[in-house]
């Protein structure tokens, strides 16, 4: 099966999910992007270039990890992990933007824009643009500006500006919408680094094709390491990147299931989550230029979402997840704030890994269904990201009162500095 | 009567109409009624009827700021429609439904269409729906005898706004600049040249709207366009000097 | 030349530094050691269970980075990267690590103990522990507790105890005394990991083969990507495990010029600096367990020492480096603190790389000396590790007006809580 | 007249000789000398006075921090042997110089040898200087008729005990135990056995240290012993009550 090989007319569509929704000034920016992705895709070089890039600059390939103790601890399946952690910028959003990156110098533009969340996507972007010299906006809700200053940190020392959006709820989609705005307006010298699989065609197909050397590669490293495929694989889904990522490595073989692990925030019924598809909650509806499941109302004005990651916190989900989904081909869980913070932990003192919060919803369905699957059983987890730039988070999720008094300290000290 | 019609009727007693925006329930609905009321009294000929939406990544500041108060306050899409159906019964200008896509998607194309129709609007813009994605609207609107307004813009090509035109019925929005609503566009060369160019491939009367803020604006289209649309302006002027500052603006755009 | 081919009786002598100064007590344990790491150093299996390891676990072989855009501006020699900072945890510290993990188990010991200065190697050590269920003890001065509790808060939640050390500095230096009485106590069960190639023999001989993989790695890698050998390589040294890890790569190549570089700190003359080799303020010793260059007085007693970079804040110098000086072998620089934050701000933003603090500290010399080099020619700069774990000093160092108000925020936040 | 004959002669009148300990300056110079009176008094036959050393790695907290305050009250190598000068011509008991290595390296070995004979010093204990490392210091130490002191440790092989013996002279000094100085050592078939594999690898006298704080520690090693070094034990005691105390220590200990 080749979810990109559209139907006549039907193309960016995935079932009924996706397609094109933007004002129609961007048509024919939207066009020309398009023409150039198609020629990206089909030019080998290309490709042979950007696996190139990010083997000599962000590492690749990232190794797969054998979990012995974690395995022996849950006495199930034998676990194993895709380590885009180890990605330079800590995650695997630089795959997606440096492949972008090399698409914006094709279409002979000099600046480049990106909405984050978390910031790990903006991170990358600034990243990104600083190696490539391209002039960096990175639009940002104010609400995540204040609480993940580390990366806004990095994004303005990597010489990115960063605007704080005030609109809306201040998040993550305001700064997409925010992105949006100033696309209409620049897109002559302009490109917009999308950082999931959503948006409208062809970003879902573009990032995932980008994101697909996660799946290539551990597709190949399980082969060599474990001498068979995986019976299962994990991944936590936001936009759906990551998971795309690593699921296009193993898309077409019958016998390993797929599993996609979302934000479940405060869990089912709660309201406070951001679970578009393994809760009930979600409809489908259009906005941000294309059409997904969103957790909306029923007049299709979005609702406010909830997750400990950052990352998983949106309203929607990659059109080709929602095709997937309806299709039976990939299954949806849900991971809450709680057992994030418990899979952190065991995970932290067990095997020396610290994923991202995001990552470690992968993580928590894992661990759920090990202990039920058979010892020669393996199950693959894509830890898409390291959790050592989300202290701040963290030690807020674990409570650490030695973290805090630090934090006072350190406030003390500066105030002092000023007097 | 349908949109063309009357903007052709209306044209034989002036060079160039008028169309103004409220978004529905910003600041309330009653300051929306007086609004309307002025602009009627100066004799507005269309009124767009925004309804709000929580992601209206196509506005600029202002109306972003006024769709997030609407949809705080509590407004909902009954309410506009309701709201809609006073209007369009009240005053002798035209009224158009203005949103994205979502909320006509939500409650179904089909009930999208009879809504308004109900309301009395006599179109819809919706600046995120593609044309690629309006066949079924379409085709519902022209049964319905409603119409979907068309836009063309300054980065549209000539094979681009071939396709627009041969789908364009009513009229066409012309987007005067790139950018969201809401700031001063130069009105220069390039407008009359985009406005010419768009001519070549419809023959419905053309709106040109972004930016349109002054009588100046206004001289400068007479001639070349049926109709300024003047949006952000107006909000401004409610809201930094209330009805009799909104009254002396439309006197002074329509002088 | 092999720098560990001993002649008779001087096992474990660098010229005249080196040896092996402990309390009688140890003798047996530095012996059993010794015997034991002969061993591994005989067994090729050894070393090939070590690659993998770091392979599936840290992802080597790190990459080697062209810097395009700063050989450009510089407008001299074309500046390559090897990029220790990708690994696992953050630096080049988790290689030893991890050799000393395997090499601990064959001696069938179940605890390990750890000195740690900026956090990097306790965080290293504290990882590897996890990793191979070890129980772990790090020391650490209190006065580094205090400053870097971010590498705290992860030793911790890696699940090591950490110590802080009250007596002397209360940092690196006595962090190694706290480390050696805990030794002599517990050697039965205990391995000491000790975090550089200083100390006593075989340590600095044994850290220097773990840390070889990196200079094997480049070495290898330099002549694919660039067809030839570079002319200069360049690292910073603390300890000097870093540095001696990527030059025994080429320390046999007579045309490659090998440079360290060191904390210079406030600059020659200012007494608060920790250079060893490039000022003339250090003088031979005995301390720690071994002989070589000393910042001390003329009785013996060390000196306080300072450095913008924690982990290169430190009394004394591997003494291989302090042989290889005598011989003219490596040429020794130092970068001052000021050089250090302009080095790095360059760095961010014309190549999207964030040194450690650390490792800045080569950049600033390769960054002075490239402008005199030729376009042909060819300089190696190792990036011990990435900079993106030391925000809060970085933050200091560049006096960040909006991340210290965001640390006054979340303070109040925290008191605010708590009532 | 040296070390070990010294040591023979006092053992001609008492079955167990005491080693006491100062760390040079702390808390003062004046306060060593109240101590070294009271244990001169009380009998005490060996001091060794301890030369502050800035990473004092083999010894435990309450000596590592009188190493630190006395380096901070800036104490030197000069003011200890002139300290060392003072002692040793004023009390009968003999005295040894106790430090780490760096203190006579840094001086050179041979100045280091000069420097504690013309002290009065009858040795020397340097528990960071292992014997692979000191045969310089050995010899010149023979010349100048002093004594290096050798260390034997629970973790000592035999054969390394029967090497240390080889090249033991004036006494070896037996560690009670794996550790750091200062805590308590269990008295017991360890300690005795201990001893007893020492003995069979040297004929030099036999102190042993670390942990010893009590009569009950000597009466044990009465027999075995023929030193028992008191180092941390006093300290505390002079620290916590001062001179009466340390009397009061002295004279239980030695009763
Ligand atoms: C580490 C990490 N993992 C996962 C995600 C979720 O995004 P996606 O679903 O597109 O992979 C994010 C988003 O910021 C992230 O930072
Ligand atoms: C990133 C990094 N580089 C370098 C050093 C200095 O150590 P060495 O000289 O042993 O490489 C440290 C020490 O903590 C470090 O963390």
């Amino acid at each position: 099966m080749d979810i990109f090989d559209f139907s006549d007319g039907r193309e960016g569509y995935y079932g009924e999910y996706g397609g094109v929704f933007l004002p129609e000034i961007l048509h024919a920016t939207i066009e020309e992007l398009l023409v150039c992705f198609r020629e990206c895709k089909a030019d080998p070089t290309f490709w042979q270039d950007y696996v190139t890039l990010l083997q000599n600059y962000s590492g690749r390939p990232t190794p797969v990890t054998h979990l012995e103790n974690l395995s022996r601890k849950l006495g199930g399946a034998q676990i194993y992990v895709k380590r885009d952690d180890l990605n330079h910028t800590g995650s695997h959003k630089i795959n997606n933007v440096m492949g972008q990156g090399l698409l914006c110098q094709r279409l002979g533009k000099r600046k480049v824009i990106a909405e984050t969340g978390a910031g790990q996507h903006g991170f990358a972007t600034a990243t990104m643009a600083a190696k490539f010299g391209f002039e960096c906006k990175i639009y940002m809700g104010a609400v995540d500006v204040a609480r993940q200053r580390p990366n806004v940190f990095w994004m303005e020392n990597l010489g990115a500006e960063v605007i704080a959006v005030e609109d809306g709820q201040k998040t993550l989609k305001d700064a997409v919408n925010e992105c949006m705005r100033d696309w209409v307006t620049n897109m002559a010298d302009t490109h917009y680094i999308l950082g999931t699989a959503c948006g409208p065609h062809p970003f879902p197909e573009m990032v995932s094709w980008f994101q697909s050397i996660i799946g290539l590669e551990a597709r190949e490293q399980m082969l060599k390491q474990t001498g068979r495929l995986p019976d299962r694989v994990y991944a936590c889904v936001g936009g759906g990147s990551n998971a795309m990522g690593i699921f296009q490595g193993f898309i077409n073989d019958e016998n390993v299931e797929l599993i996609g692990s979302e934000g479940g925030g405060e869990g089912v019924g709660s309201y406070m989550h951001s679970s578009r598809l393994a809760y009930d909650d979600a409809t489908v509806g259009v906005a941000q230029g294309y059409k997904t499941y969103f957790l909306q109302n029923e007049e299709g004005n979005m609702n406010e979402t909830h997750s400990v990651a950052a990352g998983l916190d949106y309203i929607g989900v990659n059109p080709i997840f929602a095709h997937l989904h309806d299709q039976g081909k990939v299954r949806f869980e849900a991971a809450t704030d709680t057992e994030v913070k418990e899979a952190l932990k065991l995970t932290m003192r067990t095997e020396g890994l610290i994923p991202a919060l995001e990552s470690t919803h992968a993580f928590v369905t894992a661990i759920k269904e090990a202990p039920t699957m058979r010892k020669d059983e393996i199950i693959l987890i894509n830890q898409s990201g390291r959790g050592d730039k989300d202290i701040f988070t963290i030690a807020d999720a674990l409570d650490d009162a030695k973290w805090k008094s630090f934090i006072e300290g350190k406030a003390d000290q500066y105030r002092r500095e000023k007097n | 009567m349908g949109l063309q019609s009357f903007i052709a009727e209306r044209k034989q007693s002036k060079d160039i109409l008028v169309m103004a925006h409220v978004v529905c329930g910003y600041p309330s609905f009653e300051e929306n009624m007086q609004e309307l009321e002025i602009m009627a009294e100066a004799g507005v000929d269309l009124v767009e009827l925004q309804f709000p939406f929580s992601e209206p990544s196509a506005d600029g500041p202002l109306f972003v700021h006024a769709n997030e108060e609407s949809l705080k306050a509590g407004t909902t899409v009954d309410q506009c429609f309701d709201f809609m159906r006073q209007v369009s019964g009240r005053f002798p200008f035209k009224v158009l439904m203005m949103g994205y896509y979502n909320t006509a998607f939500k409650m179904g194309e089909a009930t999208f269409v009879r809504r308004v129709k109900e309301a009395g609007g006599v179109g819809y813009i919706l600046p995120d729906l593609p044309i690629e994605e309006s066949a079924n609207l379409h085709r519902l609107s022209a049964q319905a005898d409603i119409e979907p307004i068309i836009l063309m813009t300054p980065t549209s090509s000539d094979k681009r706004l071939a396709q627009l035109g041969s789908v364009s019925r009513g009229m066409v929005y012309v987007v005067a600049r790139k950018g969201v609503t809401g700031s001063k566009t130069n009105m220069g060369d390039d407008v009359l040249a985009l406005i010419e160019r768009c001519r070549q491939h419809t023959d419905v009367p053309m709106g040109v709207g972004f930016g349109i803020s002054s009588k100046s604006d206004l001289d400068f289209l007479r001639g070349s366009a049926d109709i300024a649309i003047v949006g952000t302006a107006a909000l401004k002027t409610w809201q930094q000097s209330g009805a009799s500052g909104l009254r002396k603006f439309f006197a002074e755009l329509m002088a």
